[in-house]
């Protein structure tokens, strides 16, 4: 495989609040290879969106703010950069989409000033950035570009203003485009051809995605490897297929098994009790242990580590001997429970 | 910020202050015009009116007087007594008696009237002015003073009627008739002739400079009303064209002419080209000449090109700018008094280190408590009522009251009469202001409130003093009255009113006790004593409705008399029986203190005449270049933000380099 | 957009009627006419027909429905009539005030609004630090001084210490500015705090928004965010406030330009007060409201400017 | 003795601050409000300014409880009592021994810590009767505005057509007539006094309360609770007391705290125009207006301004700070500091 496009190692995102500091992304590693998609999958708090701003360096400030980690971008570490250096790299070779499309593009400003914006941030030419605009939107599918360039946000459809987001983001053809929950906030028809028209322009510039999203159904579709988040820490990533196939974390399992599907018609939907532990002060073993139905022994004292247990699929789980930490001894439950 | 959008900023902030700061002096007046022979007077209020005909005070007659020019004007020189000498008129007015017919109500009635021939001088000229064909000033002719005599009598006049027309309406033949038949005119707003009508103001048809003027009655004070701009020629082209509107537009054939009046700005006048050849007087009272006011001996007037009278609402700023140099010369208030003079009454060290010389300026006037005599308790002419009053007149000390409301400046008053005035008498000590507690204690009990004690209530006996609510000098003034009456056990109480509802109470009588003022119309003590003639009741100048036979009986017969002899007796008189009944007591003289810059020369502050700006004389470069000296900008607090903004933009800026070069992550 | 301004006017004049018939009810209750009239006849001792001539010139002798049906045409119109104090018409001393008013109100809007925003982008760039906090209670400080006391200190200052400038009175001409630039510092400085706070207030709240972390994204700089986005976006706000600021002015320098001898309309409104001329007090009353009435419609059509989803229907 | 004392001035000051009391235990059990009262008690800053307020506030108490020893005595104030020090002739500096701006100097009774003004009463002392007034015009003022606000600003909320449209109209008119104006014409009609000045203040405040609670009102008339307690049948009058009124109280508490500093700064504004309150009652604002004679004075008499505008700083100050404090305690989203 040729080297990875980015890598993120030990990523730690901490915030200080009255309540203390809030540990919001404790440990996150991954890496996305060129033109491949990762999607991070987790409930709302779990700290996904928290771990793309990280990338960005876009940590709401003055509170947030980057514990540890590298962030490897065609092997230089991003942290080591100066605030201005990592100017060039926002826009041109990392690009961010978000999730309100309503509030995320500037309302005095016309959609043409903001596209031709991202172009002359990095030194490019007014003039060129009409066209290459002009070519984008229509790219989006837009009819009328030429309109749509001399309008303002407000005048547009929540669908338009996300094509027009993506417009942008592909102004300077980054290498990695960052998608923040980019339909969350559409209704599902819209949806279906923002994802299309994401699977084509990915493939047409040869661009890696990071897809953020708690829609397990999109992540199906678009992922060509997932990530499961919970409570800031990665607990389960694998390729796609093989993830949908056999989830090994029982909390990948329950998510899953909250999904209606054909196989489950008329049983009513398996709920997770309990809630997702307060991120001030994080539980000390598998901080899934409380609600987790397989959980036995060691699972409240032990901080499982992510080990691979099925060739490229690693989960934390104490359920895999992998994954205890070294020098713990292993354990192993007393019955067998196989979903 | 960046680099870029940070220069544009500074430079032009840096280019704004240094422009600033350059052209920073607070000369108010255009660059270089304090060099030039011009006058920088000030006003403290806006003018009500310039109207000779109806233009009343100080203020203004300081502008009207040096516009318009009459047939007499007082000796500049001469104060003791106060002297009329010649300016328009030609020759001294011949005055003879003469026999005139009168219809009173109907019937001709003879009267030994008087017959005054005025004569003015030929070839004098109005200032040039639109309102004159060609714009070319005319000649003065005897028909225009004819006319001011009449204009006096016009109804229309805004904003007040003439003063000083009651003076002569009942003297001056047919005068009364005209003036009733004006009002009715105006009621069915008829046109008013002025330019005839008026059988005792005879002209000549072949000699166009004398004007007769018929009385019904003896009247020397008609003198001294031939010296007062009421009786200046007024051009009836101007009345026609400004559709008689004088108040704040002039045209006169005085040394100076009103070139411009901004209201609430300035007033500017200029030298009038066509002024009447006047020259400055070569003799005066002793010491005239050790004072060297004789410099400018037999000079022809005006001795300034301009005067400009720029408006000083405030004390405060306008004191500022004459210390600044930038106002020829300031009548002090008291709040800067002790800044200007020493104890000794010295000019203080500060007053000599810029050369600025103080001068006195009596003024004839008289401040007086007035008591009621209508009223129950102070009022009355009884025996008791009379030592209840004399009582209280005794307890007020009025060197108390020089003291601390003005500040030292002012002679104790014995008697209605101020100096300078025929029948002032320096040696007449008036029993009841000689400030006697024991004595006035003796007449309190005698007046049937021994001890202040009333009999009736057992308490001390109240009595009420009404003043305006002015700020603190007027609490400062009750306080002192109060003590003072309060120490002979009575109960003073002392309560402020709006000016507008102070006035209607002095004028209807509802009050016990008020302070009040009178300042001379014209230099003749019957313009005193007639504050206290019974016919003069309110809302006359007799406040007090003091009202005595006797006295009103000798004040009819020394009115109309020359200041002989006889007339002092007759003074003296009026005096006794006043100072018994003692309706008021009487404090002090007024006397103003000017303080002039040392490049204003021929000062001398005449107690009635108005027309001194024209003797002034004042030297232009001295005074720019003081003005220069004493007002170089001070700096160094401009300086001291400059530094406090540099220092405190470094440390910001470190914050900004510090924040654009940080880390993420942190160290370590 | 102009037939939204004629709407507006055609809701103002009820207001305006409101507004004339409050100032006839508030001024005729108030000191008897003779009163008003022996003030300012100002002679030594009016006669009872001087009074009596004068009410009738001023219109006071008329019964009270007669006077009302008067005040309430003429005002409308604009007939001020004439002043109780020194019997000028009142419209010739507006027109001859608005001169130095407007220029006075126009240099202190433009120098208050200049320093307060940049105050406040300054403050609002250093967010979080040490620099905010302490602007932020400086301004709280500079709000709490009553704008008396800017006054008296202000002009012992300028006046007797520093002497840059003349501390008092008014000359047409190229140096107008001279006169205006002192008063209009301390119009500057009195109302520093109180709009650089509110200025902050309007730049943070925009800076949270969900765009400015997109042009971030952008890899836009953080002065182009500053200045470019949050500023254009902070400045609908903040120019609605410096309009609303406008009728204040010219009512707010009445202190200032009285207290440096300035003739604007401020002044002449302070000595009508003193002097208890209420003709011009109602005229001047009256005229004010016109002037609030315009500020607000001068608010809508701001935003209008500004903001491109506005649209005035 | 019963006679000597002057009850209305003694006890008004006791009766205020006993409602007080029972009005902060009270909404102490709300959950808003006892939330709001621990935040604030965490907030230094609020808490000085309190303290600074109370002070200022026995200060007042003191100059309230006044009587007189005999029948034709006046009344004289316990504050009078303590604090009144001899009257001397006129201006002298702090601690001096002399009077300053006379011809010949004259000795004083004592020394003043702050010298004394014009007409020889010692500033300190005068300060000292300022804060009643001020306090006075702050809660009188509150007093009138707030009530007659609330009720016009809910009948317009509530019952909305007619009477919506008249009260918006008279506030319309208000809101349109500049406060200063409107402030002296009241002063001339009205004639100088504390009440006068209370009244006249009232009338140009409560506008803005009026269209505060309006829409406050407009808001909650929309809300659930309200239909269902209609469709119990309850009077219009017992929701707008029981129900409606409670929600209002957090922004009228909040926005009367902050007028509190404006109405006690006007007064030194109209004190300069002629119409503050009469020379005798004691109140910063004449103070500040007879300073711009004294600062023209030689030499420059500083003190009377000094003392009157340092009080009246420090009071706004702790005004501002306090209404800060309790509006970012109350509802932190209103925070605007």
């Amino acid at each position: 495989m040729a080297e990875p496009l980015l890598q993120v190692e030990n990523l730690r995102t901490y915030f200080n609040t009255p309540r203390g500091t809030v540990r919001a992304v404790d440990g996150v590693t991954f890496s996305i290879d060129p033109g491949e998609t990762l999607a991070i999958v987790g409930e709302s708090g779990c700290g996904k969106s928290m771990t793309a701003l990280s990338i960005l360096q876009l940590v709401p400030e003055p509170a947030g703010y980057i514990e540890s980690g590298r962030i490897l971008f065609r092997g230089k570490d991003l942290l080591d950069l100066r605030w201005d250096d990592m100017k060039t790299v926002r826009g041109r070779e990392i690009a961010m989409i978000f999730q309100e499309p309503m509030t995320s593009l500037n309302p005095v400003f016309t959609i043409g000033r903001q596209l031709v914006e991202t172009l002359v941030a990095h030194d490019g030419e007014a003039t060129t950035g009409w066209q290459r605009a002009e070519e984008l939107l229509a790219r989006v599918k837009i009819d009328d570009p030429r309109r749509v360039l001399h309008s303002y946000p407000h005048e547009l459809s929540g669908g338009m203003r996300q094509r027009v987001m993506i417009a942008m983001a592909l102004m300077n053809r980054p290498a990695l485009l960052i998608a923040d929950e980019p339909t969350t906030a559409l209704d599902v028809t819209v949806q279906a051809e923002i994802l299309s028209l994401m699977a084509e322009l990915q493939r047409e510039f040869g661009m890696a995605v990071l897809l953020i999203s708690h829609d397990l159904g999109i992540v199906a579709e678009m992922a060509d490897h997932v990530g499961v988040m919970y409570a800031g820490e990665i607990v389960e990533i694998a390729p796609a297929a093989q993830l949908y196939r056999s989830p090994k974390h029982p909390y990948t399992r329950c998510l899953f098994a909250s999904l209606p599907s054909r196989q489950q018609r008329g049983k009513d939907l398996v709920t997770l009790e309990g809630v997702v532990p307060d991120p001030a002060n994080w539980p000390p073993g598998c901080r899934f242990a409380a609600r987790c139905p397989d959980r036995f022994a060691p699972c409240p004292s032990t901080h499982p580590v992510l080990a691979p247990v099925d060739g490229a699929q690693c989960a934390r789980c104490l359920l895999y001997p992998a994954a205890f930490p070294p020098g713990v001894p292993v354990q192993s439950p007393e019955k067998e429970t196989v979903r | 910020m960046r680099a870029s959008l940070r220069n544009p900023l500074c430079t032009a902030a840096l280019l704004a202050a240094a422009l600033l700061l350059a052209g920073c002096s607070n000369n108010p007046y255009s660059p270089g015009e304090t060099e030039k022979p011009i006058q920088f007077r000030y006003m403290i209020g806006d003018l009500r009116t310039l109207d000779p005909s109806n233009s009343y005070t100080v203020n203004e007659a300081a502008v009207a007087d040096v516009i318009y020019s009459s047939f007499y004007k007082y000796h500049y020189l001469k104060e003791d007594p106060y002297e009329l000498v010649l300016n328009l008129g030609a020759e001294e007015p011949i005055r003879e008696p003469f026999p005139v017919t009168e219809t009173v109500d109907g019937k001709p009635v003879q009267k030994k009237g008087e017959r005054w021939t005025f004569k003015i001088k030929s070839g004098l000229k109005f200032g040039d002015d639109p309102c004159f064909p060609g714009g070319k000033g005319r000649e003065v002719t005897a028909a225009d003073i004819a006319f001011a005599f009449r204009r006096m009598a016009d109804p229309r006049l805004k904003p007040r009627p003439c003063p000083v027309l009651a003076f002569m309406q009942d003297k001056i033949l047919g005068l009364d008739a005209y003036v009733k038949a004006n009002r009715e005119k105006k009621k069915a707003n008829q046109p008013i002739d002025l330019r005839n009508g008026v059988e005792g103001l005879v002209l000549d048809p072949n000699d166009p400079y004398t004007l007769r003027v018929l009385l019904n009655q003896p009247y020397p004070q008609l003198r001294y009303l031939m010296a007062m701009h009421f009786t200046t020629p007024i051009p009836h082209e101007a009345i026609e064209k400004y559709n008689n509107s004088l108040t704040h537009y002039a045209v006169g054939c005085g040394p100076y002419v009103l070139k411009e009046y901004r209201r609430k700005r300035h007033i500017l006048l200029e030298k009038n080209p066509n002024a009447p050849a006047e020259l400055y007087p070569t003799d005066g009272d002793p010491g005239v000449a050790e004072a060297g006011l004789l410099k400018d001996a037999g000079k022809p007037l005006p001795l300034t090109d301009k005067i400009i009278f720029s408006f000083q609402k405030e004390t405060i700023t306008g004191w500022n700018l004459f210390m600044q140099g930038y106002l020829d010369s300031w009548t002090v208030r008291q709040e800067n008094l002790r800044q200007v003079m020493t104890p000794a009454g010295e000019p203080t060290g500060e007053m000599k280190a810029k050369g600025i010389e103080l001068r006195k300026a009596p003024q004839p006037s008289i401040r007086y408590f007035i008591f009621n005599m209508e009223d129950p308790v102070v009022g009355g002419y009884t025996p008791e009522k009379r030592k209840l009053r004399q009582a209280i007149a005794l307890a007020i000390n009025s060197r108390d009251f020089i003291d601390l409301h003005n500040m030292g400046q002012g002679i104790a008053a014995q008697g209605i009469i101020p100096p300078g005035l025929f029948g002032y008498d320096e040696t007449y000590k008036n029993p009841y202001r000689q400030n006697d507690l024991t004595r006035a204690k003796q007449l309190l009990a005698e007046a049937g409130y021994p001890g202040g004690k009333d009999p009736k209530t057992g308490g001390p006996l109240t009595i009420y003093f009404e003043y305006i609510e002015l700020g603190t000098t007027m609490i400062q003034f009750a306080g002192l009255l109060e003590k003072q009456v309060e120490a002979l056990g009575l109960k003073l109480e002392a309560r402020a009113w709006r000016d507008v509802v102070w006035q209607d109470k002095v004028d209807s009588g509802k009050f016990q006790m008020v302070e009040y003022g009178w300042v001379a119309d014209y230099p003749d003590p019957e313009n005193f004593v007639f504050l206290l003639y019974g016919p003069n009741e309110r809302p006359g100048p007799n406040h007090s409705n003091y009202k005595n036979k006797e006295y009103d009986r000798l004040f009819e017969q020394m009115r109309a008399m020359d200041n002989t002899p006889e007339r002092l007796e007759l003074i003296r008189k009026m005096r006794a029986i006043e100072t018994e009944d003692c309706p008021l007591v009487y404090t002090y003289h007024d006397e103003d203190l000017l303080v002039n810059h040392q490049w204003v020369s021929n000062i001398n502050p005449h107690g009635v005449a108005n027309d001194l700006l024209k003797y002034r004389r004042v030297d232009g470069p001295t005074r720019a270049a003081l003005q220069r000296e004493w007002n170089q900008p001070n700096f160094w607090p401009a300086i001291a933000l400059a530094v406090f903004i540099i220092a405190g933009s470094i440390p910001a800026a470190s914050v900004v380099r510090q924040r654009r070069h940080r880390k993420v992550r942190k160290e370590g | 957009m102009l037939r939204y301004i004629i709407r507006r006017l055609l809701y103002a004049i009820p207001i305006l009627i409101g507004v004339s018939l409050a100032t006839f009810v508030l001024f005729n209750v108030v000191a008897t006419p003779e009163q008003i009239a022996k003030k300012n006849l100002s002679s030594k001792n009016p006669t009872p027909e001087q009074i009596q001539e004068w009410l009738k010139d001023h219109g006071y002798d008329k019964p009270l429905p007669v006077r009302f049906k008067d005040h309430m045409t003429e005002v409308m119109l604009f007939k001020f009539g004439k002043s109780d104090a020194t019997d000028e018409d009142i419209w010739g001393m507006i027109k001859v005030g608005v001169g130095p008013s407007v220029s006075l109100m126009v240099m202190v809007l433009i120098a208050g609004t200049f320093v307060d925003l940049t105050v406040a982008l300054f403050v609002a760039y250093f967010r979080g630090t040490y620099i905010d906090a302490w602007g932020l209670f400086l301004c709280v400080l500079l709000m709490s001084i009553s704008y008396v006391v800017y006054l008296i200190t202000g002009q012992f200052m300028l006046g007797r210490i520093l002497k840059y400038y003349p501390s008092s009175g008014f000359r047409e001409g190229a140096d107008v500015w001279k006169f205006l630039l002192m008063p209009a510092a301390i119009g500057v400085v009195s109302s520093l705090g109180q709009y650089t706070r509110l200025y902050r207030t309007f730049v943070l709240e925009e800076m949270n928004q969900d765009y400015v972390r997109t042009a971030r994204a952008k890899g836009v700089s953080e002065d182009r965010v500053l200045f470019g986005h949050v500023l254009k976006n902070a400045a609908i706000p903040i120019l609605t406030s410096v309009v609303t600021q406008i009728p204040l002015l010219l009512m707010g320098s009445l202190l200032l330009e009285s207290f440096f001898n300035i003739p604007g309309i401020g002044g002449m409104t302070v000595d009508a007060i003193f002097s208890q001329d209420f003709a011009v007090v109602r005229a001047m009353v009256f005229l004010g409201s016109v002037l609030y009435i315009i500020g607000y419609i001068l608010t809508d059509i701001s935003y209008a400017l500004v903001d491109p989803r506005v649209r005035l229907g | 003795m019963l006679t000597n004392v002057d009850w209305l001035s003694t006890l008004a000051p006791f009766v205020v601050l006993a409602a007080m009391v029972i009005m902060l235990r009270r909404a102490g059990r709300t959950p808003l409000w006892s939330e709001a009262f621990r935040r604030l008690r965490r907030n230094p800053l609020a808490m000085i300014s309190l303290a600074v307020i109370s002070l200022y506030a026995a200060v007042a108490v003191l100059d309230s409880i006044s009587w007189r020893t005999s029948k034709t005595d006046d009344f004289r104030t316990l504050l009078q009592r303590i604090a009144e020090r001899p009257k001397e002739r006129t201006y002298s500096a702090p601690y001096a021994t002399v009077t300053t701006g006379e011809p010949e100097p004259h000795p004083l009774n004592e020394k003043h810590l702050l010298g004394t003004d014009g007409v020889g009463n010692d500033v300190v002392y005068l300060t000292l009767r300022g804060c009643r007034t001020a306090l006075i015009l702050g809660g009188l003022t509150s007093l009138i505005a707030t009530p007659l606000a609330l009720m016009f600003g809910m009948l317009a909320g509530y019952f909305g057509k007619w009477a919506d449209d008249a009260v918006l109209y008279i506030n319309q008119v208000l809101s349109s007539i500049p406060s200063i104006l409107l402030l002296v014409a009241l002063m001339m009609v009205l004639g100088k006094g504390v009440l006068q000045l209370c009244i006249a203040l009232g009338v140009t405040s409560w506008v803005s309360l009026c269209r505060l609670s309006r829409g406050e009102t407009l808001k909650h008339r929309e809300r659930e609770y309200v239909r269902a307690a209609r469709a119990l049948g309850l009077s219009h009058t017992r929701i707008l007391i029981r129900h409606i009124l409670p929600n209002l109280l957090p922004l009228v508490i909040i926005s009367v705290t902050l007028g509190l500093s404006g109405l006690v700064l006007a007064e030194a504004i109209l004190s300069y125009l002629q119409l503050g309150v009469p020379p005798e009652v004691g109140s910063w604002g004449n103070m500040i207006n007879g300073a711009r004679v004294e600062l023209a004075r030689e030499p420059v008499i500083w003190w009377g301004l000094a003392s009157a505008s340092g009080a009246l700083f420090v009071l706004v100050l702790a005004f501002n700070v306090f209404g800060d404090a309790l509006r970012d305690a109350v509802d932190p989203r209103l925070r605007t500091g």
